[in-house]
């Protein structure tokens, strides 16, 4: 148990390169590059993980009881945000390259090369 | 490189990356048992210091507030981009109809939609004392203009956001959270140093700039992501209507 | 807890292979909004609920919007 | 003077979001004039940061959060004159960017200002930043405008696949430096590069230091175009608009590396074995790869903003090698080809930009004797070829020297010839385009070279557009390169700032216990020029002239038979090289897993 969690985001991070290789539509690459940063959201949280804490709210709680880590929280919050700009810039380009050329799938854009 | 010899490649090279990375993490203290000084010092003194119940918030938007004064820059610049990437459509101009004919449907959609402002606003005013805040309020505030655009009023949602409107609220609120941080240094402190005033923590406006930087975040998200909407939206009514 | 952890986890793991292996656009884009919503319930597990509202609300809100995109550009290419 | 820390970040942020607010309502002109002013500002404060920090590092702590019992609580921008010095170089290219683009955008209201000035400021931020993931914001601040801007001509599916393939690279980029900062803060508690540096300082390398170090290297090493991460470069820079190549090239590219050099001397200095020649072979043997396929693929374009990419992707390879020495007198060479590079290949790609504006072409072989009537800029382009060649002491020739001299220094004497080889090879690419474009030399076909979709213009035709303002920031730009090695001083001030930015120790005083050393360097002489470098810069300059004419009129200097020879020899490893740069992302994507994988296995291997 006490390296699953890690293991967890290995396998996310993975799996979503492996999304991003093989992909045959610009809708589905964008979404498993998401897949592949939500990796990082898991990692972070559990690294800051502490059996037993509470989320580092102290509106009902004394601010003496035991916590999970804050700053991995805050991180993560702004990684949250990076992945939905990065995502909306890459659906914008993909709408173009389909109202230009037809097509969805990366393979068959073949212009730059050499 | 042929499909084929890609994926070879890539099988190969995501088997090495598959075992470094096991290795790193097994580096880590176990799970649950981390013991970082930073976040348990913070945990310890930002309610005291800061008067934010949430220290997330705290966090967010003082002690590490010139991350999120970055983050918000990186939502402002990736709207504007997708305007610039997007921006050809607005010249290949067809009338834009309403999707959704039914009345009741409509009624629905829009009572909905007043219901989610309440929860957006909510959301945001109580970032500093519970979970929540500019971002995710300003997110669900959006939802609630979109929701009116769904439901099937294309000139409505048009009156409720205006373009110049929407992209002075986007400035004004980006450009607020930059100009808070110009004013203490003004007031003779660091840049994003917290001014004040300071309340009783757990109430609303308890936090001091925490507070006016949530509000300005707010602002730079709902407007942000209703800019987004329809950018997306609207190309997407025009492409369906130049096929149809 | 362990147990509820170990479960959220494998979901988290199941769903994003799930995700990667979806080729159809209609049915991937109700699968990542799956994928996002099991992210939502290990972040509270993980006693992240600024995180999991975050999620929450942009899988709520974005993704349906990748579901309109997708779905309306494959009519269009059709 | 602290005072002046945040404002290269706050003035272009602000300026960029009172455009967007007020952008409806203001008359033609005022965004070209806020844009310039708030860039030319920022160029200001960066000098003046650079002249402040140039005797102690500067610590400023956002928020007044100052470190508590040696603990970072918030996050500092540390000042040193190398990053304000980056900080100043992006200034400097932007303000010669939008000054040249006077009414360049009129098409697209404020939008292009925006983009510019956001993309600034994720530049001086990374430039400034002290805190590791303080940097990754930054980073991507940089990323989101220049995917956009890359992607500004939409009517054509040449610029969408740059830009796609840009985007998905460098986001996969700052995921590998994200999962290494996790790993990092795992193991540490910290952010803050002292912090880390301070924690990781003394005990041996484990999995995760080495995992940690890879993915952060790896990630800035994707934005440094670094073999086998460099594929997004030429796609992105052949069909960017010149004025936003002008940052790409001339500063962009150049953070990647200034981030690993960054990292490597604040965090991982300390660690034992990180500084033996293990780690030191391994990324001089990637900065070789780099310089070398860079100039080979360079010399193989017709389209002229590809080939300046290319020759980029080379450059980067030669500031690597400097690096790589984890010398000061190394980074010292490497800051200095920085400068000299990004302000010459600036104005080059300005140079471009004009005669597409005027001939509507940037095809080197369509272009042939067209460029005569623009002799101004004929002029301009020929010096900036030959300050790419480096004679001494001009252009890039003092940068290069101090890399050779530390290299010989270190028993690394094949550093110079290889060194002189590239420079051969990828100037002579550029005198080559001179010599076709702007005298007509040579023939009209040349199949040996790579056909790439033309462009035709990248915005629509102004005759009110002022051909002055074009010339000016051109000719500004390679002049200063040219002559940069002449500033009274300037080599004993690099150098002295290379030793402060490799100090670790002096950084983790300055940073965590507020320390304030002064070591002022009061020195006003000019370069130092010793006979082996002054030879192997005058090689370089004779040979790549030889080479451009070698090229140019290979069919009458070289016989049939030898020719053919030449070409079954060498040929088919040209076009598997060319195949290689397939232009599809997946491909892409699996090479940076491969190099990603390579790397961290190669680090494994030299560091535990």
């Amino acid at each position: 148990m006490s390296y699953l969690p890690y293991a967890l985001a290995v396998w996310i991070f993975v799996v979503g390169i492996y999304g991003v290789v093989s992909s045959r539509n610009f809708v589905h690459l964008v979404v498993c590059l998401t897949v592949t940063q939500s990796s990082t959201y898991v990692l972070l949280l559990a690294i800051g993980y502490t059996n037993g804490g509470t989320a580092p709210i102290f509106a009902d709680v004394p601010q003496t009881s035991k916590a999970v880590d804050p700053v991995v929280q805050a991180l993560t919050l702004t990684d949250v945000v990076v992945s939905v700009t990065v995502a909306a810039l890459l659906l914008a380009l993909a709408i173009q390259v389909q109202k230009r050329r037809g097509t969805m799938n990366p393979d068959e854009l073949r212009e730059l090369r050499g | 490189m042929t499909r084929r010899g890609r994926l070879a490649l890539f099988a190969v090279s995501a088997a090495g990356l598959s075992a470094l990375l096991l290795w790193a993490v097994a580096g880590l203290p176990d799970f649950g048992h981390f013991q970082g000084r930073y976040g348990a010092t913070l945990n310890k003194v930002a309610v005291s210091e800061r008067h934010a119940t949430n220290v997330v918030t705290a966090i967010v938007f003082d002690y590490r507030g010139i991350d999120t004064l970055g983050e918000e820059f990186i939502l402002f610049t990736s709207v504007i981009g997708v305007a610039l990437l997007l921006r050809e459509t607005r010249d290949e101009t067809g009338r834009i109809h309403d999707a959704v004919r039914s009345d009741a449907l409509r009624l629905v959609g829009i009572a909905f939609a007043a219901v989610l402002f309440t929860i957006g606003l909510y959301v945001v005013a109580h970032g500093p004392i519970t979970p929540g805040g500019g971002f995710q309020g300003g997110v669900v505030l959006a939802g609630a203009f979109t929701l009116v655009y769904l439901a099937g009023d294309y000139r409505a949602y048009r009156g409720l956001t205006p373009q110049p409107a929407l992209d002075f609220v986007e400035g004004a609120g980006a450009g607020g959270y930059a100009v808070i941080g110009i004013v203490s240094m003004l007031l003779g402190s660091a840049y994003l140093h917290n001014f004040g005033p300071f309340g009783t923590p757990g109430t609303l406006a308890s936090a001091g700039t925490i507070s006016m930087l949530n509000l300005a975040t707010a602002l730079e998200v709902t407007a942000a992501f209703v800019l987004l909407f329809t950018e997306f939206l609207e190309d997407l009514q025009l492409t369906r209507e130049q096929s149809a | 807890m362990i147990p509820l952890q170990a479960a959220a986890m494998a979901l988290v793991a199941f769903f994003a292979l799930a995700v990667v292996l979806t080729r159809e656009i209609v049915r991937l884009a109700m699968i990542s909004s799956a994928y996002a919503l099991t992210l939502v319930v290990l972040f509270v597990i993980f006693q992240a609920p600024d995180v999991a509202l975050s999620e929450l609300v942009v899988g709520a809100v974005a993704f349906p919007l990748v579901i309109v995109v997708a779905i309306v550009m494959q009519r269009g290419g059709e | 003077m602290d005072a002046l820390v945040p404002l290269p970040v706050a003035i272009p942020l602000i300026a960029a979001a009172a455009l967007t607010a007020t952008g409806h309502f203001l008359e033609k002109r005022v965004d070209d004039l806020t844009a310039i002013a708030a860039s030319a500002a920022t160029l200001v404060i960066s000098l003046l940061l650079v002249f402040h920090a140039a005797d102690h590092r500067l610590a400023y702590w956002m928020g007044g959060w100052k470190p508590r019992h040696g603990l970072a609580i918030g996050v500092s921008f540390t000042v040193d004159p190398v990053g304000a010095g980056f900080a100043a170089l992006a200034a400097a290219l932007m303000t010669a960017a939008l000054v040249f683009s006077w009414r360049y955008f009129d098409e697209v209201g404020t939008l292009f200002h925006v983009l510019m000035l956001a993309f600034l400021a994720g530049m001086c931020g990374f430039a400034l930043s002290g805190d590791l993931f303080n940097m990754f914001v930054w980073f991507e601040l940089m990323g989101a405008a220049a995917y956009a801007l890359t992607g500004y001509r939409v009517e054509e599916t040449s610029p969408l696949q740059g830009a796609i393939n840009f985007a998905v690279t460098n986001t996969l980029g700052a995921y590998c430096v994200l999962i290494g900062i996790a790993l990092l803060y795992g193991r540490t508690g910290a952010l803050n590069l002292a912090q880390i540096g301070q924690t990781l300082a003394g005990r041996s390398p484990d999995g995760l230091v080495v995992v940690a170090l890879t993915l952060v290297v790896c990630g800035f090493l994707v934005k440094g175009a670094i073999v086998p991460f460099h594929f997004w470069l030429a796609d992105a820079h052949a069909v960017a608009p010149t004025p936003v190549c002008v940052l790409f090239s001339g500063a962009m590219v150049e953070l990647g590396l200034y981030g690993v050099a960054r990292v490597y001397w604040t965090a991982f200095a300390g660690v034992p074995g990180a500084h033996d020649g293990g780690l030191r072979d391994i990324l001089l043997g990637l900065g070789v790869l780099t310089a070398v396929l860079g100039c080979v693929m360079c010399f193989l374009q017709r389209h002229i903003k590809r080939l300046l990419a290319y020759s980029t992707i080379s450059h980067a390879g030669l500031m690597l090698i400097g690096i790589a020495l984890l010398r000061p007198d190394g980074v010292a060479g490497s800051a200095l080809i920085v400068i000299a590079h990004g302000l010459v290949k600036g104005g080059l790609f300005l140079c471009v930009g004009i005669l597409l504006n005027a001939l509507s072409t940037v095809d080197e072989l369509r272009l042939r004797g067209r460029g005569r009537a623009l002799w101004p800029v004929g002029v301009l382009f020929t010096l900036g070829a030959l300050a790419l060649a480096a004679p001494a002491p001009l252009g890039l020739f003092l940068g290069k020297s101090l890399v050779e001299g530390s290299a010989a220094h270190h028993s690394y004497g094949w550093v110079a010839p290889l060194v002189t080889a590239v420079t051969i090879v990828s100037a002579g690419a550029v005198l080559r385009v001179a010599g076709r474009v702007f005298l007509g030399l040579g023939a009209a076909e040349d199949p040996l070279l790579s056909p790439e979709p033309d462009e035709e213009h990248e915005v629509a035709q102004d005759p009110e557009r002022s051909g002055v303002l074009m010339l000016l920031p051109t000719a500004a730009l390679i002049l200063a390169g040219v002559g940069m090695g002449l500033v009274p001083g300037i080599e004993h001030h690099v150098k002295h700032a290379a030793e402060t930015f490799t100090d670790r120790q002096s950084y983790v005083a300055t940073v965590l216990n507020g320390a304030n050393e002064h070591t002022a360097v009061d020195s006003l002489s000019l370069l130092t020029l010793h006979a082996s470098s002054v030879a192997w810069s005058l090689a370089s300059l004779v040979g790549s002239v030889l080479l451009a004419l070698l090229a140019l009129y290979r069919e009458r200097l070289v016989g049939r038979a030898a020719r053919d020879r030449a070409y079954a020899l060498v040929g088919g490893g040209l076009d598997a090289l060319r195949a290689v740069h397939s232009g599809v992302i997946g491909d892409y994507v699996a090479w940076l897993t491969f190099g990603v994988a390579a790397l961290g296995g190669l680090l494994a291997l030299v560091l535990t």
